[in-house]
């Protein structure tokens, strides 16, 4: 028996071992083939993620940690600039807009493809009418499309449904991706979809553990990076990731814990980076019951003026985040910097009085995402300072969105506490979540005067006209209507070591590594 | 000769009389040191949990914040310290030890109720029936009982009274398994069969036969039970999957301090041992009920 | 015995033997102040009822008794020539099963459940003896032959043989290296009365074959009648009269013996009362200072409180009772 | 022999497929959908519609179900809704880390608790007796996630020793293996020491010695290879509940082990991973569970037999 034993233990250990030694740690080896006297860049930069890297390919889903890592590999036609945060051309030179729904484009000329073809039309109306309608996040987008025109190699003409002053935002769809025509053609669609024009090469993929890049010694879309080789780590635990990046592990962290900014910003071997996000974090009322107290616009009003945001802001970011005034998000186009309704504890105290509300309990729903539930946490607490009962529900974040499109006046469901991260155009911030027709309007507000509003501002061509529409937008929604109550627009951050530099923070999370690098002495 | 017989003296007929099961059994565990700190220290959980409830108000002390007051090291006033929130954190265990209590009693209560009653039938029964019941029990078995307390909290939403029966059906099998190996040798026993040789029903049997010859393995499963439960509450709590917050349940508590354990590891540090100190209870009881029930174990 | 006993070819010399085991509810004493001399060759019967000591007296010689919470004392203990008392623990790991070897009481217990019998028996062979594991296999199969058991199934687990089958593995493995004391521990008492007489027919038949003497512990003095020489009769911890076979069975002096025999059913008339011996079995934790058998003596007085010393009645014959001291004392044993 | 681990094998296939049922119904009960949060924001019915039918998710819970058995009987788990991939490739590129940090415990859970089960048991109600069972209920009564952290806090924040998770050389799997295989341990001790303890009051043991056998001999080949059979059917169940202890452990340690995936697809809900995963832990725990029973066969003679008829 102890034979048994002694093997067991053997089999185990020499088991384990193998596995130990046997598994890929992404290495740091060299390959260093930068010449001497010019300057020296470390060869391999390696990004602690927090969440899970799933698929390269970019119409498989729209996760941003996927997001950032198809956008070194996979261009777009039009992208976010984010030193300027305007929407420009990434592998589109320029475009006309013959009318709001005739648009040309001209491709740059000689992009190189991952597999030695250059980029033509051919490749764009093979990734967007081919795979595009196949493909469920993608068929919206070229759904706008009614005829796609291929002028010459390098110039095509969109001729759309219905006119779109936006349109070339559009494009910056990350389903929208260009890939190369030939690559599918060529070999299977799981290794067809690595194929891109962008300054990295895909190389290997450990699922839960790490992907890693390659830099595209070719590369004609962008200038060919300094750094030879990313590697993207999973570590879920940001404390890990603070452990990793202290031990020189990892080079840059992504999402740092809010308790670790400080030792990050005052530290000499590393940096914190930050740029203030664009998700817009509120508590919305569901207007649907006219019998709920939330349905009486003083109550809405009681309840702006309650909340101290930043005590909110405190409670659920540790401060990082910057108080919203208005519902309208601050890098949006056209955002008017509005006053809001400010916090006044004692109006409020006196018409939660007056309203005869002390005591009762009101209904909220919130997904169970660490900083959601912390402000439902505090907006508990700031409520029941007044005597106001929030009894809260949490759900998975899927859950939520199910219940919040598809509750009727009977859910119950009378408060939620939402985000909506509005991309590219104006007209995306109020479509979707205040517009009556809106896939994801959580207030259920059927106000057709607010509808009439947002429709004629998207189609407004003059640019003065169209910011006093979405001025008279914010200010009616903010203070009038108050379908929502903005609280904030989280800080994102980013750590890295001291020298490190080239990257650029992305207001709704897809942050750019392209010029990454880090020089060596 | 008769009257030599009566050399045992009436005090050492005393001695040798049958006491009563309880009293035998809580003869036998008074004896062990261990097993009463470990009835010492529930008796005290349960007064401080109790206690709580009376003395702080939840809307009050448990919901409201003082954002001014977060992250003051353990001192004076506030023996625990205060977390993120500037809540009080001793306030808190104290407050949170009823659920951790609630959940690990009532999911053995349910888990012992449907588990062992399956238990007793199959094994009373024996062929068909308890072929069924005890391949039933496997499909809860094979399961990962984490994976399907998570699975089963998804399905139903995080509450208590979820958390309770999630808890309780993970740990159901177990007292069925317990309770049929409990009841197996004394099926046959001939007490039984004269029983059943005398009419009396089936059901009457197995409550009043069957049941207190085979509950000892059952007493201390439940004990064991306990502890477990709590334990693999506060995991599925600390998977956020639990009693939602404000609610101080201490795994959930753990889950909150985790990100803050670098600089304030004592906001984990005073939940996690709570949940040990309950759990070693639990443990130290079980092991000196098993002693107690059945000295032939006794180690 | 006699006093000339140094010259005498002795497997066994214990003398004053003090065996105690210290509890949590208290002391045992549980063999006190034993004496014991077994000659080559020679059977010796212990006889008395359960918790006399018997087992315990035993197990000490083969230094077995578990401490703790066991604490044995003793003047002198030699076996076989070796002083047991002085020896390292390998020594004495050398002695057992070679100098001295024990049947054990249980058979369904005694065997490993997880070795094959003739693995059981070649182990004892591999340690005492200088041979292959090939050859104390051979040995082993020839030792159940020896004790009647087919020699093909010493491939095969204790589990797989009937109770009177495992005593008799039991016994070739106490043979297996031929002991020169052998110490059975009733060792028929588990076997249906046909078994018993076949094992202890193979016993007596060994025993004339390797020379060996016998610790025969029993309450059955029929078995004592049948195979030994001498007799010892135990109580509370000690023997209380010790002779040949003869003294013991047909000029029984002490009292408890006396009781013994008189508790055995009378062949002759089946309509006579079973007579016991009164009183309960005495408690090992409350010994009297006196004769131990006092309380539930019929000859008591308060000389028996005291301590009783050992005393020859003949030259073979010795008895611990003071009641021969008083004038014209005799017992009453029933005619048989 | 053979019959019985055939009889064993074939038993599976119903729990399997129960299992298979009461988690798919779980996952189906649970509120929420995986298109909804997969979905862009901006996504329209048609669209949702469409994405469903991508995923294969439309129809009813009786008619999907139907179709997930048709593949599951030719051994397809189908593919992940989140992942998109098949569910076996998603499973099996990660088994290795779990089974990995299983095996990992496992030393260190035999190397604590047999020698300090053993010495326990040897030395009962000693001093060692005493603090090594003290040790043990520790052990048994401390959350596994706390002890995680407690030691990341201080091996790897404080003094910063090993990586605090992650996966990569073997320094990645020293606090994850200590971590699971000490809880074990807690248990373990306590099954060996009881296990000894019983045995070594046993009769055959005092046979042994008094057949001369050495008192080392006396307990690591005579007493150990009894107490052994208990021994080996905790082990069987520790090693169950390392893979499903795994979850705790792969969380706290960010280990790229399939319990976290099971996690993030029950949280993603995402059925067929969800569904495959458990199916598959399932299979693995039942086959622990038929080795452990062939290694007791092995062990104890008597059950070999059993088996036999």
């Amino acid at each position: 028996m102890k034979k048994i034993l002694a093997l067991l233990l053997a089999m185990a250990m020499i088991f384990s071992l193998a596995a130990c030694s046997g598994s890929n740690e992404p290495a740091q080896s060299g390959g260093d083939d930068q010449p001497s006297g010019e300057p020296h860049y470390k060869d391999t930069i390696i990004i602690a993620m927090a969440d899970e890297f799933t698929t390269i390919d970019p119409t498989a889903t729209t996760a941003e940690t996927n997001q950032i890592v198809q956008d070194l590999v996979i261009d777009l036609l039009t992208d976010t600039n984010l030193n300027t945060i305007t929407n420009e051309g990434e592998l589109v030179d320029h475009w006309e807009m013959v009318a709001p729904d005739d648009w040309i484009f001209y491709l740059k000329p000689g992009i190189n493809f991952h597999d030695g073809t250059v980029l033509d039309v051919d490749d764009v109306e093979f990734s967007l009418m081919v795979r595009g309608p196949e493909k469920s996040t993608a068929a919206n987008y070229v759904a706008k499309i009614k005829e796609f025109i291929k002028i010459d190699d390098l110039t095509f003409e969109c001729k759309l449904v219905a006119g779109d002053v936006d349109f070339n935002y559009t494009f910056a769809a990350n389903a929208l991706s260009i890939q190369s025509k030939e690559a599918f053609e060529s070999m299977p669609e799981e290794e067809a979809v690595k194929i891109g024009t962008g300054p990295f090469m895909f190389e290997e993929f450990v699922p839960g553990d790490y992907v890693s890049l390659v830099r595209f010694e070719n590369c004609t879309s962008a200038p060919v990076p300094n750094t030879r080789r990313l590697v993207f780590k999973m570590i879920p635990e940001a404390s890990a990731r603070m452990i990793a990046l202290e031990n020189g592990e990892v080079d840059v962290i992504m999402s740092p814990a809010a308790t670790d900014y400080s030792r990050l910003s005052d530290s000499d071997e590393f940096q914190l980076l930050t740029t203030t996000g664009r998700g817009q974090h509120f508590i919305a009322f569901n207007l649907q019951n006219a019998n709920s107290i939330v349905s009486d616009p003083k109550f809405r009003l009681a309840v702006a003026k309650a909340i101290d945001k930043d005590e909110m802001v405190l409670a659920a970011w540790d401060g990082y985040a910057q108080v919203s005034t208005s519902i309208q998000c601050r890098d949006v186009e056209f955002y008017a910097d509005i006053e809001g309704i400010p916090y006044d504890p004692e109006g409020a105290k006196a018409l939660f009085e007056e309203l005869g509300v002390v005591g009762s309990t009101i209904k909220l729903v919130t997904s169970d995402a660490d900083h959601r539930v912390k402000m439902a946490e505090n907006f508990q607490a700031q409520m029941a300072k007044y005597g106001v009962k929030i009894d809260v529900e949490y759900m998975q974040q899927s859950a939520l969105i199910e219940l919040l499109t598809s509750d009727g006046p009977t859910s119950g469901v009378e408060l939620s506490i939402v985000s909506w991260t509005p991309g590219k155009n104006a007209d995306y911030m109020y479509r979707n979540p205040i517009h009556s027709q809106g896939g994801r309007n959580y207030a259920h507000l059927q106000d057709p005067e607010i509808d009439a509003l947002i429709d004629e501002a998207a189609g407004e061509v003059d640019r003065t006209r169209r910011a006093e529409l979405y001025k008279e937008l914010q200010e009616k929604l903010t203070c009038e209507i108050i379908n929502w109550v903005p609280i904030a627009q989280a800080t994102l951050t980013m750590g890295a070591a001291k020298g490190v530099e080239g990257i650029l923070l992305h207001p709704a999370l897809v942050h750019s590594f392209k010029g990454v690098q880090k020089l060596e002495d | 000769m008769e009257e030599n017989t009566n050399r045992i003296s009436l005090d050492e007929y005393k001695k040798y009389k049958k006491r009563s099961l309880a009293a035998d059994v809580w003869h036998n565990y008074k004896k062990s040191p261990s097993a009463m700190v470990g009835l010492i220290l529930i008796v005290i959980i349960i007064v401080l949990a109790i206690a709580a409830q009376l003395i702080y108000d939840y809307e009050v002390d448990i919901v409201q914040q003082d954002l001014s007051q977060r992250f003051i090291a353990p001192n004076t006033e506030h023996l625990f310290g205060t977390d993120q929130y500037g809540r009080d954190v001793l306030t808190r265990v104290l407050y949170g030890a009823k659920y951790s209590l609630a959940v690990g009693i009532v999911s053995v209560a349910i888990s012992c109720a449907i588990g062992a009653t399956l238990g007793l039938i199959a094994g009373y029964y024996g062929g068909v029936i308890e072929n069924v019941i005890m391949r039933f029990c496997d499909i809860f078995m094979g399961i990962p009982s984490v994976l399907l307390g998570i699975a089963i909290m998804s399905a139903f939403g995080q509450s208590l009274i979820v958390l309770m029966l999630a808890v309780g059906l993970v740990y159901m099998s177990a007292f069925a398994r317990t309770a049929r190996s409990a009841v197996l040798p004394v099926r046959d026993q001939e007490y039984i069969e004269a029983a059943k040789v005398a009419g009396v029903s089936d059901l009457k049997i197995i409550f009043s036969h069957v049941l207190p010859n085979s509950l000892s393995p059952i007493i201390v499963q439940v004990t064991m039970g306990v502890a477990n439960g709590i334990l693999t509450a506060s995991f599925l709590s600390f998977l956020g999957l639990g009693v939602p917050v404000p609610a101080p349940e201490w795994g959930a508590m753990l889950s909150s301090g985790r990100q803050y354990i670098r600089d304030y590891s004592y906001l984990t540090n005073f939940p996690g041992l709570a949940i040990m100190i309950t759990v070693l209870a639990f443990n130290l009881m079980g092991d000196g009920l098993r002693d107690a029930l059945d000295p032939k174990l006794k180690q | 015995m006699s006093q000339t006993e140094n010259t005498k070819d002795l497997v066994l010399d214990l003398k004053n033997l003090q065996v105690r085991f210290e509890t949590e509810d208290g002391i045992c004493y549980a063999v006190n102040g034993l004496d014991l001399e077994i000659e080559r060759g020679k059977a010796l019967g212990l006889v008395g009822e359960t918790g006399a000591g018997k087992t315990t007296t035993a197990l000490s010689l083969l230094r077995l008794v578990p401490d703790p919470p066991g604490v044995v004392e003793c003047e002198k203990m030699v076996i076989n020539g070796h002083d047991m008392l002085n020896i390292s623990i390998k020594e004495l790991e050398k002695i057992r099963g070679k100098d001295i070897s024990m049947i054990f009481q249980d058979p369904m217990t005694a065997l490993n459940p997880v070795f094959t019998v003739g693995d059981q028996i070649a182990e004892s062979i591999m340690l005492h003896e200088d041979v292959s594991m090939a050859d104390a296999q051979r040995k082993a199969i020839d030792m159940l032959e020896l004790v009647g058991i087919p020699g093909e199934r010493a491939g095969e687990y204790p589990h797989e043989f009937s109770g009177g089958m495992k005593q008799r593995v039991v016994i070739a493995i106490a043979l297996a290296c031929h002991p020169q004391l052998l110490i059975a521990d009733e060792p028929t008492t588990a076997l249906d009365v046909t078994i018993q007489a076949q094992v202890l027919d193979l016993m007596r038949n060994l025993r004339q074959q390797y020379q060996t003497s016998l610790i025969m512990i029993t309450h059955d003095l029929g078995i004592v009648a049948e195979v030994c020489d001498d007799v010892a009769v135990m109580y509370g911890g000690n023997i209380v009269e010790q002779g040949t076979l003869e003294d013991v069975f047909n000029h029984t002096m002490h009292p408890y013996t006396e009781g013994l025999f008189n508790s055995l059913p009378n062949i002759n008339d089946r309509k006579a009362k079973l007579t016991p011996i009164r009183g309960l079995m005495l408690d090992p934790m409350d010994m009297p200072p006196g004769c131990p058998f006092a309380p539930r003596c019929p000859y008591y007085d308060e000389k028996c409180d005291l301590p009783q010393e050992k005393k020859y009645v003949t030259e073979t014959h010795a008895i611990r009772c003071c009641a021969y001291e008083r004038p014209g004392f005799h017992i009453e044993r029933k005619e048989r | 022999m053979y019959r019985y681990v055939l009889k064993r094998i074939l038993m599976m296939i119903p729990v399997l497929l129960a299992v298979s049922f009461v988690v798919y119904f779980l996952m189906d009960l649970a509120p929420g959908d995986i298109i909804s949060s997969m979905a862009p924001q901006d996504a329209t019915e048609a669209e949702i519609e469409m994405m469903r039918e991508e995923l294969g998710l439309n129809g009813t819970l009786m008619e999907r179900y139907f179709r997930y058995m048709k593949g599951l009987i030719k051994g397809d788990l189908g593919m992940s809704l989140s992942l998109k991939r098949p569910v076996a490739e998603c499973f099996f590129q990660r088994f290795p880390a779990t089974l990995k940090l299983a095996f990992a415990s496992i030393i260190v859970t035999l190397l604590i608790s047999i020698p300090l089960g053993i010495a326990a048991a040897t030395h009962h109600r000693s001093v060692l007796d005493g603090v090594s069972m003290v040790t043990a209920l520790l052990g048994v009564s401390m959350p596994a996630f706390w002890l995680g952290l407690l030691l990341i806090l201080a091996l790897s924040l404080k003094l910063k020793l090993l990586p605090s998770g992650g996966s990569g050389g073997i320094q990645y799997i020293i606090l994850p293996a200590l971590t699971l295989g000490a809880g074990n341990a807690g248990h373990m001790t306590r099954i060996t020491r009881s296990s000894m303890l019983d045995v070594i009051r046993q009769d055959y043991l005092r046979t042994a010695r008094a057949k001369g056998v050495s008192e080392k001999q006396v307990i690591r080949k005579h007493a150990l290879k009894n107490a052994l059979i208990p021994i080996i059917n905790v082990f069987g169940t520790t090693f169950g509940n390392s893979l499903g202890g795994a979850v705790a452990i792969e969380t706290v340690f960010a280990w790229p082990g399939v319990g976290r995936l099971t996690v993030s697809a029950i949280n993603n809900r995402d059925m067929t991973l969800a569904t495959g995963c458990i199916i598959m832990f399932t299979i693995f725990m039942n086959i622990t569970m038929l080795l452990v029973d062939i290694a007791y066969a092995y062990a104890d003679p008597r059950i070999k037999a059993q088996y036999s008829n």
